[in-house]
């Protein structure tokens, strides 16, 4: 059987002009890496968005996925989410299994 | 060529027309498109190739009195017109003073695409126009932005504005290194450091074609427009909705009579009122969102791509060219 | 000239050997390919350009008693196509009588790409052709959807297709609103609306580089037609592969039958035997993922875009010109 | 410690032509909203798919994420479930954790 | 209520390079399907990089979603691992709930 | 001409320009991006567009002995540079052997772009070169591959290399089957089937904007060499950078006497020059990536792209060319 270790999966859908701004509370928080997905469109409370024809930033989402220690998702949390309480976005957080626990 | 001349022949150009088959065809609820990455790449283009022409015109006529004057007007009227717009809004509408704020700098910003739209009806009428104008496009971007900030602050309890902790400075910085920017105006000096001899070398791809890629532009801006209009038209007040026609009137005028001495060409006079009219929909939504992320983006992307934007490549064109008759040599 | 001329010398023109190229590429897992992002707006180029060629020649010729005469041909062969296909399909396999509808619908729509390879062909030749073909082209497209659509369900027990609750109705409206229709018909009324000036002012990006930007896409379809026959071949039995072939001959034979009183040009006929030839690869398979998902996309994707495509390219083409010098004018 | 609500989370791949099905449906669940996110390739049971090269929308998948209250999660996957009957594609539900309880 | 049933999700973010090796592996391991998402940017160990601009696929990386049953989960994460031992990327597993369970 | 005025003549080229634009762009931090989507197609359109091109040049001038030979030398020469390279690299730094295998293939093998630079300035210039160097270029892609794996394994312990089971042959395979070089022989095999004819059909896509094109894609390229350097430039120790400028000399002065006794053109010999002092960084870095991940990509993306791709287009190929006029004809 492989050896697994548990982690924190946090996955944060946000506004596309504020990208820079969560990166830099991610590497503040000291996460170990993150990786960005684009996203097409989406709905929420402010309407329907899609990225189809924008020829700027502003109107398009990304979603940003880190894989943090336990340990470190509350700080974590805590930075993305004062973020999102002025910017466009969601985070959720979900517990998965690694198999290299030092890479994290 | 009178007011009513203008409008018809305007009317009726594939550039207008590709707009407005992008405009009904997401009001029809459609799902044609334009893919991102290719819009991106197009606003990047129709910036390289603008760019470089105004460089190749500026190599061709040196650095004149004029120009600097020109673009020292631009740069004034990028600051001001926030401030009236903003009190104009304040005035009629019940936007909050960061909704007004973040509208206002859109409007003393500008709309590369409404400027290259004017400088081809001008071009259409036979008339010459002067090519720093491109520069003066690039110095008008910003200054709007921190204009609306002072604004935004002078309103707000200190501390709520800006709690990012980023300075305003900072802030400046990064729009004036945004992509759209740092393609004009580095356009702008390859296009001036190579001369007509650099043009001729890449002319079949930023010359020849243009006006049909910026039809294909203009189709997708129909499209957003579209699109947001369907979801943000419940976002607007009859007062904002009037603001968005009848703010880039006003700035039209301002910028007619700002000129008035400084003798710019007819189609120069066409172009830089056309500047002061237009808003911005690329530069300012991406800049307000990091700067007054509280300000609601389907208020401002609404106004300035659904309602403005179309007025002025319809109508407010043909106006300013009319308009500049009488202001321009 | 003789089919073997025409077809020899069709054969080595850049347009086929770049879909060769692809084809090879992907059978020989190659890992070229074009982006998503990039194919999805040649494709839409290649509308605009088209519709807009399409378009001006009508607003020279005007409408004639022809056009509407040869549109009414194809609405016509868009509807019985299909059934024709369903029942020959149903006879000779043993597909499903879902699978079979889906696949007739492919046959009495058209391919826009086959078309534009007809009138490149035509051209080389130096024959000219009627520009309203576009318009035939495009009202050629839906019909046969909902040709398949009675043809499945009366074969279905009630209430099991269009489960879903879409009527027809829904369907037809939103496959008539797709991307490929509305660039092809937007950009023909613009034409159509700008004329002769107005192509003169976009020339450079639809008509100069247009050769160009198709063996690009030809490319692009040669490598997905070879990635779909690697994973679809499987899925064709000896039968239905000969109905990918005899199929669009038998609708040449009915196209050329049906205009043969009309009176259209040589090269008008050939591009409309074509059209009647062709099978659709991108408006109605997105259709019949909606309209009928029982039936098998890895069939009549295969079918159309691995088999008839190809065959109509390389042979059919030259077949249905020397078949259009006969009942062409 | 950051306080936290446990959410369902619904990931959902699906062909790109009946996207629109989806959403339909997912609005009719009531969920507050859902992220599009663009899919590459993939292979199933119906073999290999890519969407390089497509210029239509036949044979592209796109993956929609919807985050749901628990108590509604039954509902939204019934609709998607029978959705899924009929076309192309697969859902997995997990659980999440959120931080603004109210917003989903 | 639906009746769901619990699988693994295994998600591998990679250098594209790499991809046709973790698809055959995948393929080995007998998984009924996989999922490819493109990805935009990512920061890890060996610092940042983004797709954007890059005409190879050297330097881009892409998301591949599996879902597996319980049983071969070792396995696949087994032959994962020993793929990721020479190549840039990473892996985790979570519990999910799918609604057919003969799908996967 | 000399050395001094070949340089600053290439030095203010709309192409060197763009590229500098990009690098400062990235460098200071600017978010300017061109879409992966959009760069993938560009490199595509380079090697259709010089592959054609030099398929018709062979068309034209047919296959000759000449065109033999130099395919030789560039296929020796793609076999032997990873071999100097290697030791070299051993020698003056601390990298390890299979890093230094790895940056060795790079410099082996040839940068597309580097060569339409090359024929672009050889253009400039008004000289005309050898049509045949396309397929010169394709032949020298791959061997560099080859002969840096087996110094790899020769200093490896065994099968520690190639873990992964795959034969080198596969690899070959697929580098030999990789997307740059099926574009480039298949649009050279296609040029040369149709000739000047199908050169005729398709120029106005693959000709005349093709410089245009280039600034674009250069402009890219200097937005990721920027961000190779800010991210790499601590991986490069000082003998490794050195190496990045030193070993393109070398390369370039070893090709210069392989050809002293062929007979090429100037333009030709310049060209031939080029190639073998360009250094890969599309092909060879994914390849690397199979066949030796262990080696570090920091190191050898920002050798190859930050370093000598720079020094090449600003200084090496205006030395080249100097150099060619010694020893071409
Ligand atoms: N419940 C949800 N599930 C998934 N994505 C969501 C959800 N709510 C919001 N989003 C995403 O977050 C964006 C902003 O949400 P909102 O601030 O509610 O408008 C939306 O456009 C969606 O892309
Ligand atoms: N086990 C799986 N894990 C992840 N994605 C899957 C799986 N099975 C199917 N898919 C995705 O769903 C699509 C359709 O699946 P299928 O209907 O089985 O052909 C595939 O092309 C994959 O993209
Ligand atoms: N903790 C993490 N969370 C999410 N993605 C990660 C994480 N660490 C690494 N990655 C991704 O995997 C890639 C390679 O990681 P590394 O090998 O650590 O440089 C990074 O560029 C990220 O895209
Ligand atoms: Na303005
Ligand atoms: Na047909
Ligand atoms: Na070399």
């Amino acid at each position: 059987m492989v050896q697994t270790h548990l982690k924190k999966r946090i996955e944060i859908i946000l506004e596309a002009p504020a990208l820079h701004r969560l990166t830099d509370r991610l590497n503040q928080a000291g996460v170990t890496g993150y990786t960005i997905v684009p996203v097409l469109a989406g709905r929420g409370q402010d309407g329907t968005w899609s990225a189809e024809g924008l020829a700027g930033d502003a109107g398009r989402l990304v979603m940003v996925i880190s894989i943090v220690d336990a340990a470190k998702a509350d700080d974590v949390l805590d930075r993305v989410y004062t973020l999102l309480a002025r910017q466009i976005g969601i985070v959720t957080v979900s517990d998965v299994q690694v198999i290299r626990a030092d890479h994290f | 060529m009178s007011f009513l001349e203008l409008a018809s022949q305007n009317l009726v150009s594939p550039m207008v027309l590709f707009f407005a088959l992008g405009l009904t065809a997401a009001l029809a609820r459609s799902d044609l498109s334009i893919p991102e990455a290719v819009a991106k790449t197009i606003a990047l283009y129709l910036m390289m190739a603008i760019g470089f022409k105004g460089g190749v015109e500026v190599a061709k006529s040196g650095i004149t009195a004029l120009m600097l004057l020109v673009m020292l007007a631009g740069v004034l009227l990028s600051f001001i017109i926030p401030v009236i717009g903003f009190f104009a809004l304040r005035a009629v509408s019940r936007l909050s003073a960061i909704d007004a704020a973040a509208i206002a700098a859109h409007y003393g910003s500008i709309s590369i695409v409404t400027f290259v739209a004017a400088t081809e009806a001008v071009r259409g009428l036979g008339l010459p126009f002067e090519g720093f104008l491109v520069a003066v496009a690039a110095v008008m971007e910003t200054p709007a932005i921190l204009s609306a900030l002072l604004l935004a602050r002078r309103a707000q309890p200190p501390g709520q504005v800006q709690g990012e902790g980023e300075s305003a400075g900072a802030l400046i910085r990064e729009v004036g290194l945004n992509a759209s920017v740092v393609m004009l105006v580095g356009s702008f000096l390859i296009g001036w450091a190579t001369g007509p001899k650099g043009l001729a070398m890449i002319a079949p791809f930023i010359v020849d074609p243009f006006r049909g890629v910026l039809c294909l532009f203009l189709l997708d801006m129909g499209l957003v427009a579209g699109r947001g209009m369907r979801e943000g038209a419940r976002h607007l007040a009859p007062p904002v909705l009037a603001f968005g026609i009848l703010m880039p009137l006003f700035s039209a005028a301002v910028a007619a009579l700002l000129i008035l001495p400084l003798g710019l060409s007819v189609g120069g006079a066409a172009v830089f009122i056309t500047l002061a009219a237009s808003a911005s929909y690329i530069a300012v939504p991406a800049a307000m969102r990091l700067a007054l992320p509280e300000a609601k983006p389907a208020i401002y992307l609404t106004l300035s791509l659904g309602v403005t934007f179309p007025f002025n490549l319809a109508l407010g064109i043909p106006l300013y060219l009319a308009l500049a008759q009488r202001v321009g040599l």
